[in-house]
């Protein structure tokens, strides 16, 4: 499947990344290279760290997120496991009870429908359900499958099923420097945390300091400032957003983008701080629009940012369907910039 | 029970006519015109013949991503399925499911899963209901050893069992899971294999025969006919391309270059067209006749496809929901 | 654990039940009589129906739902099954694309996440997969098991996950009259259908026809006129929403009470027109907060309906936390009349 | 293996334990103080003495909602436990767990999942934490006839075959699932029983004789620390009270009251203890002042529990991350 031809390989924006104020000389890594450099450090950091999934060392290795760990580490600490994603999902929560700090890596989110018993019924209810007495730190990762005819079972961006469970720690990064930082920050935490990844994001290119650095899980970024409208967006609709905000400067309008990079904890406090100043939000995410992560956004805007508010919360989202395979229904089916671009022209015009 | 000629010359005819389909989508895929991932079927192709040589119509197969053979030993259409390849409206799942969700209802094909052992639990509901329903239908599960691995099989087993369904589960031991051989996923043999003794017919066979599965798939078949219950048959078998794409896409060395060249000498449609040959069966002439015919079929299946319309503007939001 | 301890058993409140006009003098069954009734039904004029779930024979009979069925229609239509929720969902998907039409029972929904994959995955899917092709006419039924310290893994209401899944239609029924209706209109329909009743409606005691009739699924009903506020309830929040609607009116608020009974499809017009009434709006739900059927229903009321809107919407929904055990936690934990009337108060007077 | 004399005597006041335990509980639970649902253990006891007799306090348990005797076996504390049942702030999971949820890390309760075979693989990764580290240390899972149906079995105990896992898995076969007997969910004898062989020792024992629990499981707890790999043992017993709450509350009619009364004969408390007797092990006054003590016991912890406050007003909002 050639990735390459649906989106070729480019540098990220330059938009800001917080807390790498002089970047634009620093060096540049691939999103992949990000990642695999995180594990590294990780699991050459601290011996309580493995990496485990259904071929983390095939030649592919996640798309390279987990590329020849296993022959740096060794094929204790970096394992192939069977087809058995339920099992093995408990198996990292009790080799996590038993002192460990396992990542488990699925390629896509559509088998995390398969560990939704562990994560949901186990990981995310463990240390409250024994009263603090346990602790169940636990990476669980997975990369939305979109494009090239992967239809209905291989594109599905779940995030908005995992978003409503109390426990679990939600992460989707949208840069090289976040997607390290955060994974870093993810096996560091005592707690189950999901990192949902996306195949698009996989064709970036930014910088990325080479020493191991983590950035706290909860707190988003504005990507770009704007006096007009607020956008939030996630995962790689934050590049999406942006080129989108960059377009409809020209026709005067400053929309600001928000990258919450992490949606639970979310960064709610950004989020109201900015619809204060701009009385108007869009809300993008690549999942399903129907009870999913821009409906829990746009209701939190709406309880709590409610006086702030001048025009109709927009959300742009996939449309409430199963992914369809074939490419002239795929792209009808996904959104991007225009529709972002719309989206924006409907919080801001009204139309 | 040993196939008759007509039904050796059958066998081998849906061999190679799999074989035939499936290498001219190898050659044609790095051209982009199929966007969608096909998991090519080159090796196996002994396994859905023999399989679905003791079929009928109105007997259900449920399969999953790598289903060209079976969708093709069914009897579904090579225009529909190359129409889907191609993401055309004219395709067996009008461009919704791409090559990993071929459908033909009519000939018994009633879908596949992507999900790697999602489609054995519902091969085996299907099995329910051909038992609910009075029929004698039989309902066949292919699968590969990763599926085997997911404890859907195990749970799917003990239910056919405990409910004496009429289900035939084939699983294809193609000794790989993408990257990752049987031995990093299997504790041993599968076992079921040994286990369930008296109360489940089990067959380990040699996948690349034809007609040891055409015997083994005609016991299995009888006894779900008769109301006997399920049947496990494991076929062993390789998957002499990569996991998806075509060959230049696989990556390079997770398996011993060596090991696919001794399955590639012990090519199932080679094998059995020498046989026939030798036992006077098939004629050279003959041979060039099918290839010919074939190519043709081809062909047109290709030129279908493409001539074929894309989706209308509107399908989009179509087929959510049956009316 | 002697439920009848939590709440007494009782007759539903005289609120308006759409297509029972003159119901005053009709025939009052239990919430589990009328969903018996309903299955019998469907068992008798449909020979296609049957009834799987592990327990569904038993003297208990699903608290009632399904006692005697097999009595009745025999051993092979109404089966026991093992403790397998992933394969038997699937035997369900299987056997519905076979002719028939399954009812799956799980006594709560938490056991449902083993079905995640079948239910999403697979049945939810498969129409549209394969461009119709093959319909998947199935039901599955869960009730949420409330109280007498059932804790994290036996009471959660898990409707905001399955409200995210484009493919299936989800119904919460809040009457023996709509229980009845809505079961036999999911029977009947040809796509999967998710019935989540909750353990507290098992309490109730309605007016029930005893030929069968069918409701339409996507209808909601407005339980109470009332011009100050819209509250929009789910399941058996909405005896709990009139309860504090009927307090409130001794105040000189007018609440109106909208039970949606199905959540997917969503009456959107109903909860429309009356915030366009009203001007208020406050969602309850028995689910967590964040990420859940209070945020789908706010969200779309702040972007179909922001201009009606004259005050902050107010979610009123479980905490963000695993349900705890002990009845002082748990009195603590849940949601009920008074914090209804709290969310009404806030959105009426802001506090 | 058989137990020393002192092993005896132990397993015997384990077993008297529990079971003095959950008859209190069961006489008080009408009394509704215990609010939360009791899986009750009487008739089981056997298995979980014998079993952790073979056990450090740093070998690891993983259990089930039928928790108590595991819990207690394993050195649980009992005022923890039981003001775990009354809902207390003093309780050993806070009051946030209830009876379905018991935990003791000091003594290797690792937690129990009340969803049937949730801590199947759990306590799978509890041994592959111990190999990974280079430890010793064995893990248990004890789980019912009801979960060996669940697909989580069949994955758990082929990863553990496959890494070769110090993990025991200990299977109460009591006949039932809630009012399921193993006849309507089971196609036969466990397929593992026989099934793997030479791979995993297995061994199908009567779980009412406490001696041959202990025997089984002394090879399995050998052969996991010495690196030899995982067990399964299946024990034979029954669940003599209901599924859930006191007798009185177990609905009637879903079994034999002969099959309850015969079982009631095979009481594994009164067998092993005629059989001390007769062996000269325990002496009648030996036994009345066990009896006594544990009475005592009981006393104190049902009092502990009672006087214990309740959990404080803001701890519902605690506890949900680990910091
Ligand atoms: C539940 C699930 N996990 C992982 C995958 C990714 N995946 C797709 S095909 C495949 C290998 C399947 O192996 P096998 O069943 O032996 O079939 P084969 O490809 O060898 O024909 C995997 C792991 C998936 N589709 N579904
Ligand atoms: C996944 C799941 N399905 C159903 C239930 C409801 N349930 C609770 S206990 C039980 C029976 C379990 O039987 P078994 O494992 O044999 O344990 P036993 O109660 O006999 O000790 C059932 C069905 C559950 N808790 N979890
Ligand atoms: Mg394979
Ligand atoms: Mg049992």
């Amino acid at each position: 499947m050639p990735w390459s031809r649906i989106k070729p390989d480019t540098n990220e924006p330059d938009f800001q990344i917080e807390g790498l104020p002089d970047n634009r000389d620093g060096r540049r890594v691939s999103y992949a290279e990000a990642i695999n450099e995180a594990l590294s450090q990780a699991l050459g950091l601290d011996p309580r760290v493995f990496v485990m999934g259904q071929g983390v060392d095939d030649p592919s290795g996640m798309f390279g997120a987990t590329r020849d760990l296993h022959l740096k580490y060794g094929a204790e600490r970096v394992f192939d496991t069977p087809l058995a994603e339920t099992a093995l999902s408990g198996v990292a929560v009790g080799a996590a009870l038993g002192g460990m700090r396992p990542v488990y890596f699925h390629n896509r989110p559509d088998f995390l429908l398969l560990a939704m018993d562990q994560l949901v019924n186990h990981a995310a209810k463990w240390h409250y359900m024994f009263g603090g007495a346990a602790c169940v730190p636990l990476v669980f990762w997975a990369c939305i499958g979109r494009g090239w005819g992967s239809a209905a079972q291989h594109s599905q961006a779940l995030q908005g099923l995992f978003n409503h469970v109390p426990g679990l720690k939600l992460i989707m990064p949208a840069t090289c420097y976040d997607t390290k930082g955060l994974m870093l920050a993810a096996i560091a935490d005592n707690n189950p945390v999901l990192i949902i990844e996306h195949r698009m994001n996989f064709k970036q290119r930014g910088l990325v300091p080479e020493a191991p650095y983590t950035l706290p899980i909860g707190k988003g970024v504005i990507r770009r400032k704007g006096r007009d409208v607020t956008v939030v967006a996630v995962s790689h609709l934050v590049v999406e957003a942006y080129a989108a905000a960059q377009e409809l400067s020209e026709e005067g309008i400053e929309a600001e983008v928000i990258d919450p990079r992490t949606l639970r904890p979310l960064d709610e406090a950004l989020i109201l701080e900015s619809v204060a100043r701009t009385g108007r939000l869009v809300v993008t995410d690549t999942g399903w629009k129907t009870g999913g992560v821009t409906a829990e956004i746009a209701a939190m805007v709406a309880e709590k940012g409610f006086s702030s508010l001048r025009a109709p919360i927009v959300r742009v989202a996939n449309p409430d369907l199963p992914t369809p395979s074939g490419y002239t229904l795929e792209r009808a089916y996904y959104i991007g910039k225009d529709d972002i671009k719309q989206g924006i022209l409907k919080a801001v015009r009204g139309a | 029970m040993l196939p008759t000629a007509e039904e050796k010359l059958q066998l081998f005819r849906t061999m190679l006519r799999i074989r035939r389909v499936q290498e001219r989508i190898e050659s044609e895929y790095m051209q982009d015109e199929m966007k969608t991932p096909v998991h090519l079927y080159i090796g196996q192709e002994a396994i859905a013949a023999g399989v679905c040589a003791c079929l009928r119509d109105d007997d259900a197969v449920n399969s999953n991503h790598r289903s060209h053979g079976h969708y093709l030993a069914k009897g579904g259409d090579l225009n529909a399925m190359m129409a889907e390849l191609f993401c055309k409206a004219t395709g067996c799942s009008g461009g919704y499911g791409g090559s990993m969700h071929l459908v033909d209802v009519a000939h018994g094909n009633m879908g596949t899963s992507a999900i790697v052992g999602g489609g054995i639990p519902i091969g085996t509901g299907q099995g329910l209901a051909f038992k609910m329903r009075g029929l004698d239908n039989v309902s066949v599960v292919f699968f590969g050893d990763g599926a085997a691995d997911e404890g859907t099989f195990y749970e799917s087993l003990n239910f056919a069992l405990l409910k004496q369904l009429p289900v035939v589960y084939v699983m294809e031991n193609n000794g790989w899971a993408v990257c990752s051989p049987t031995a990093t996923r299997h504790s041993g043999d599968n076992v079921f294999h040994a286990g369930a003794g008296d109360r489940l017919f089990t067959a380990k066979i040699d996948g690349n025969e034809p007609e040891q599965v055409f015997a083994a798939m005609a016991k299995a078949v009888a006894r779900a006919r008769a109301g006997e219950g399920p049947s496990f048959i494991e076929c062993v078998t390789y998957r002499i391309l990569g996991h998806a794409g075509c060959l230049q896409q696989d990556p390079k060395g997770y398996r011993d270059p060596a090991e696919v060249e001794a399955w590639r000498a012990r090519c199932p449609v080679c094998a059995y067209q020498r046989t026939l040959l030798a036992q006077g069966l098939l004629s050279e002439a003959g041979l060039a006749e099918l290839e010919a015919e074939l190519a043709a079929e081809i062909d047109t299946a290709f030129a279908f496809a493409r001539q074929s319309p894309l989706p209308a503007a509107d399908a989009l939001l179509k087929n959510l929901f049956c009316e």
